[in-house]
């Protein structure tokens, strides 16, 4: 049979190529941040933060099926120790006036990273006991979980209490931003379109079927877990270097809700939904600033109108209507 | 020993309120298989319906109380049954996660539209005391009489729903639909009238529910009912959702757990991690919950 | 006494039934046989009102039954016996015999029909206290039979009554089937895999094949059709 | 001598609450052979199952497979070990496109890590390839690779139930388990079905066991049949030595059960 429909097989494989590519367009937007509206900026920051966010959920409860609710519990984890770090070390390393851009690029990254992998051990935490429980009883645990790392935060003095940290430097950038956007969507991606990452999907579809084939539905569901809650950890970071100061009550379960929200109204497990659906979610409110007043109503009333005209998804299109 | 008892009576009051709304959400889980997040919603509109009459009525007065306590009820039995008429009837059938997703949306909602300066704003107001002030000395043990309104119509509304459901027509119907939706319309059950009825049952309890927290604490305000309507839905799941004993159960633990703990020096400041920790405890040793079914995966 | 035309039912971009029509007199026995996935099954729960039908008109003793709600029709005296049974697994065998009899409000009526229910599997009576979901196979397909007749139907709709039985009492539960038509005089709508023996209990069959009608008459001719034989009988 | 036991049960008995579901069984599969296991709905046929293939943790009693026991070894570790099965409520991945549940399976015997999927170096892109090649090869032979993407649940009922069987052969196996693969086809269905187990048993130099109501399918196609009832094992022999067993016309087949096999 001929091949002809298939990727390129031989040379860098497709996806390489659709990294490179995103990530010289991440960079060419930084580069061209000075001539762009700041409040533009803040907005497109704020889409490529719930993009990270969106997509790596959408792994867990899209791509494995498993209900998940504390992805705001990860993200704090990796926004606390990132500030931390870079909290620490950057006046040590660089004064009071900040270093040049080379090193703290470096020292950001280093920070990011931390936090992504902090992140991720709590998933690995979290997920190891929790992962042989389903659906609603899941859900409530990973909550749960969500809303004891808050309450931690909450009483370590050392990470500022209920205060929260200040003056955290504001390494984030744009392109920062949309390169780890590509990072996420890439990983997420590649992840799920191998035969290896089919197996996420027959978990999903059916764990007892899955594992009479071999597959191991705990070690799934746990890599699912893990690899998303560092991207969760890696958006804290860079929302932490964005904002600048953080508080523990800003990342308790209304938060997971609206990161949940996102993945199911751009379609569970489709990658290109969710991160539309991302988009729209962080635009709504911009849209409705002028009505203020009743910006949370009209938000509301958009969610329920959507649900009721578009089960199956806002941007899912091959498939009718589940269950 | 005394300080015990008084922590006991304590966490018996917090607990029975846990339990009213925990009914709630047990009993749409158990008819609809889904986790109706709107219902601590329903809860603070409870209140603020008991506050809303109560500022009209004179205060400390038996009767006055209970109609707080009935107007609250009846007006929450109407939204909830609004609420699905309008919302969950159309989205039935559908992905329960969709369903869930609404239901935070019309959560959203109710909590905007309250937050709103004209409905009510964002600003906390006292609720008035209904019920006639007494503190009960029993050995030692301070009692309100609010704790103790608290305790006794909590005790007589579950009474009430556990008859209900086990000894009338209506009862059956809903065990009925609970077990099998279908099945139960081909004996000719009206499964839209049990699932409304089952929405005006649990959401009464909430409004009630809502009136009694809003008397021991005694503020309220929009965003009122996230905290409690989480913990009653912990309290849910801890019994087993499904599961009415179970709801009241994990209820007063979880009420007394959280007394006990926010009493201690130590631990008074992890009091809200430490209802998730219990459960979390709980469910890893028993994935349905306390009371909830174990069934073995038809393979 | 019942008349389906031209009825069509889907799911999303799948028509499950596609244009059937077909007609059971009272007092009848009538049988629909096909294979797995032909939209028997579908027929069945549109005319008991749990489908919604997408066209087409079905008439039960002259009033029409699409747009009904299940709990209507069942109040009309249309009785379904639905695939897998559905007995209420939780509660008990009395429990689910009570269950039944929802919508009778005459107690005596109620305790008359529980007594014929009895008549015919005298096995519910022994155990009457049991949770249902403990009974054998052929054990919960009497109780799902006798929980619809407890109804007081006038017409009875069975989905696959032998489905996953043992082969000694699918002959059983099938004798009572054609006694429950002889001595009460109820109709009797059969939906069956196992061709050869809805053929025998019943006196007319229409074949299903991926939602359209392609055979249909009376049992005793169909049961002599070469081409039924090669597909459905086994040669 | 006979040739040693590739599967043994000895004594297997698995209680949930206060139901005994399977009751001290004993069973020898040797190596190649094709068994039928029949009996009553609710007799525990599918329990043994579960049991076989690591779904339940037997209360009593071992299972072992080559002489290797197989106590608290989890399903997907038994798979490994060369157990497939099919299930008796057909399990096809609903997301899945045919070709798909064939590769899922085939990734058994080449676990390819997160990182590999991540890097993707030419190793990795060959064996992608040759897995791809295996499943087109599998499914033509069962002459499903027309239906190569379109979705597992578009198939006809028939199909999907073949589909399944392939994807069960995709792992490689030495024992293959059928849960009522002929439920639901018709007669003429279940001639094509006896056809394609004896191919596969021949071609794929399996050895099959086999749960199954059908009676000709049975009697057509099982060297050996056990029969279960109310969790026990009442009777084992060649077909012609279970139909004519007192035992099993009385718990079974029932006394007219000539009539009763032509039923079916």
């Amino acid at each position: 049979m001929e091949s002809k429909v298939q990727s390129p097989k031989s040379g860098i494989p497709g996806p390489h190529l659709a990294l490179v590519g995103a990530l010289l367009v991440a960079g060419g937007v930084g580069l061209c941040s000075d001539w762009i509206d700041p409040y533009h900026l803040d907005v497109l920051t704020n889409i490529g933060i719930n993009v990270i966010l969106a997509v790596s959920l959408n792994l867990v409860n899209g791509h494995t099926g498993q209900f998940s609710l504390g992805h705001a519990g990860f993200m704090s984890v990796g926004a606390y120790l990132a500030a931390a770090v870079t909290l620490n070390l950057a006046p040590r390393l660089f004064g009071p006036d900040g270093g040049a851009a080379g090193p703290t690029a470096l020292l950001f990254l280093g920070a990011l990273l931390a936090g992504g992998l902090a992140a991720a051990l709590a998933g690995l935490l979290v997920g190891v006991p929790s992962l042989r429980l389903k659906g609603d009883y899941l859900a409530i645990v990973t909550l749960g979980f969500g809303q004891i790392i808050v309450v931690l935060f909450q009483n370590f003095e050392p990470l500022g209490g209920a205060l929260g940290l200040n003056g955290i430097p504001p390494y984030t950038t744009v392109g920062w931003v949309l390169a780890w956007a590509a990072v996420a969507v890439f990983t997420v991606g590649c992840l799920v379109r191998s035969t290896y990452g089919r197996g996420f999907l027959a978990v999903r579809d059916d764990e007892v079927a899955a594992a009479a084939l071999g597959l191991d539905p705990t070690r799934y569901k746990t890599v699912a877990f893990v690899v998303g809650a560092f991207f969760a950890g890696i958006a804290g970071g860079l929302y932490a270097h964005f904002r600048l100061t953080i508080t523990p009550g800003g990342f308790d379960f209304t938060k997971s809700i609206e990161i949940v929200v996102m993945v199911i109204l751009g379609g569970m497990g489709n990658t290109l939904g969710v991160i539309l659906a991302a988009v729209l979610l962080t635009l709504l409110p911009e849209v409705l600033r002028p009505v203020a007043e009743y910006r949370m109503i009209l938000y509301s009333l958009l969610l329920i109108g959507l649900m009721l005209v578009r089960p199956q998804g806002l941007f899912c299109f091959k498939r009718g209507r589940t269950n | 020993m005394q300080e015990f008892l008084q922590q006991l009576v304590n966490g018996l009051s917090l607990g029975a309120i846990y339990a009213l709304i925990a009914l709630g959400y047990t009993m749409v889980y158990g008819v609809l298989r889904f986790i109706n997040f709107a219902h601590s919603e329903v809860f603070m509109v409870g209140a603020m319906t008991g506050w809303a009459v109560g500022r009209q009525l004179p205060q400390g007065t038996w009767w006055g109380g209970l109609v707080v306590l009935g107007a609250a009820m009846l007006v929450c039995a109407l939204l909830g049954m609004t609420i699905e008429r309008l919302v969950y009837r159309p989205l039935r059938g559908t992905a329960t996660l969709n369903v869930l997703i609404t239901a935070i949306g019309v959560s959203l909602l109710l909590q905007s539209v309250f937050q709103h300066p004209r409905v009510f704003g964002a600003t906390p107001q006292l609720f008035p005391p209904v019920f006639p002030e007494r503190n009960f000395a029993l050995g030692g043990v301070a009692l309100s009489s609010n704790q103790l309104v608290v305790i006794v119509v909590a005790a007589l509304l579950m009474v009430g729903l556990e008859l209900v459901v086990h000894r009338t027509r209506l009862g059956m119907a809903m065990r009925a639909v609970a077990l099998n939706p279908q099945a139960a319309q081909l004996v000719g059950v009206n499964i839209n009238a049990v699932i409304a009825l089952t929405f005006a049952l649990g959401s009464a309890l909430a409004g009630a529910g809502g009136v009694l927290y809003a008397l021991n604490y005694p503020t309220v305000e929009p965003l009122m009912g996230v905290m409690p309507g989480l913990k009653a839905f912990v309290a849910a799941v801890l019994g087993g959702i499904g599961s009415i004993p179970g709801a009241a159960l994990g209820g007063l633990i979880l009420g007394t757990v959280e007394t006990f703990v926010g009493g201690s020096a130590w631990l008074s400041t992890y009091k809200d991690a430490i209802a998730f920790a219990v459960l979390i405890l709980i469910l890893l040793c028993r994935p349905t919950g306390l009371l909830g079914r174990v069934a073995p995966e038809k393979v | 006494m019942l008349t389906v035309t031209n009825l069509t039912v889907g799911y999303g971009a799948i028509t499950a039934v596609d244009g059937v029509s077909l007609a059971v007199p009272a007092g009848a026995i009538v049988t629909l046989i096909g294979g797995n996935g032909a939209g028997k099954t579908t027929t069945l729960r549109a005319l008991s009102g749990l489908l919604r039908a997408r066209g087409g008109s079905a008439t039960f003793d002259g009033a029409e039954l699409t747009g009904l709600a299940p709990h209507e029709i069942v109040a009309r005296g249309l009785g379904h016996v639905p695939e897998g049974r559905m007995i209420f697994a939780n509660l008990t065998v009395d429990e689910n015999l009570r269950m039944g009899a929802y919508l009778v409000r005459d107690a005596a009526q109620v305790a008359a029909t529980r007594e014929r229910v009895f008549g015919l599997f005298p096995r519910l009576r022994e155990r009457l206290r049991q949770s249902a979901g403990t009974l054998s196979g052929g054990e919960q397909q009497m109780l799902a039979i006798g929980r619809a007749l407890m109804g007081g139907p006038k017409f009875l709709m069975l989905d696959e009554p032998s489905l996953g039985l043992a082969p000694q009492l699918v002959g059983a539960i099938f004798e009572q089937i054609v006694a429950i038509n002889r001595s009460q005089g109820l109709t009797i709508l059969l939906v069956e895999q196992n061709a050869r023996l809805a053929l025998e209990v019943s006196s007319y069959a229409y074949v299903l094949e991926s939602g359209r009608i392609v055979m249909a008459g009376p049992s005793t001719e169909l049961r002599n059709d070469p081409r039924l034989k090669s597909a459905y009988l086994g040669g | 001598m006979p040739p040693p036991a590739l599967l043994q049960l000895d004594q297997v008995t698995i209680r949930f609450g206060g139901l005994t579901a399977v009751s001290a069984v004993d069973l020898a599969v040797t190596e190649g052979a094709l068994v039928g296991l029949i009996g009553p709905n609710g007799a525990g046929k599918t329990t043994v199952f579960n049991l076989i293939t690591g779904v339940y943790q037997p209360t009593a009693g071992t299972i072992a497979l080559a002489g290797r026991p197989l106590a608290g070894l989890r399903p997907h570790r038994l798979a490994a070990l060369g157990i497939a099965r099919t299930f008796q409520n057909i399990r096809l991945f609903g997301s899945l496109s045919v070709l798909d549940q064939v590769l899922v399976a085939c990734n058994l015997h080449r676990p390819t890590s997160p990182v590999q999927a991540l890097v993707r170096l030419g190793a990795f892109q060959q064996g992608e390839a040759a897995m791809r090649q295996r499943a087109e090869e599998l499914l033509g032979l069962f002459n499903l690779l027309r239906f190569r993407d379109q979705p597992a649940r578009s198939l006809s009922y028939g199909d999907q139930r073949r589909l399944e069987i392939v994807r069960a052969l995709a792992t490689r196996p030495r024992l293959l388990l059928l849960d009522e693969p002929a439920a639901g086809m018709n007669p003429a269905e279940k001639q094509a079905l006896i056809a394609l187990i004896r191919q596969i048993h021949q071609e794929f130099k399996l050895t099959i066991l086999l749960v199954e109501h059908s009676m000709r399918v049975v009697m057509g196609l099982c060297e050996r049949v056990a029969v279960l009832d109310h969790g026990e094992k009442i009777a084992e022999g060649t077909p012609a030595e279970i139909q004519n067993h007192p035992a099993v016309i009385a718990a079974y087949l029932g006394v007219d059960h000539q009539t009763a096999l032509t039923h079916h």
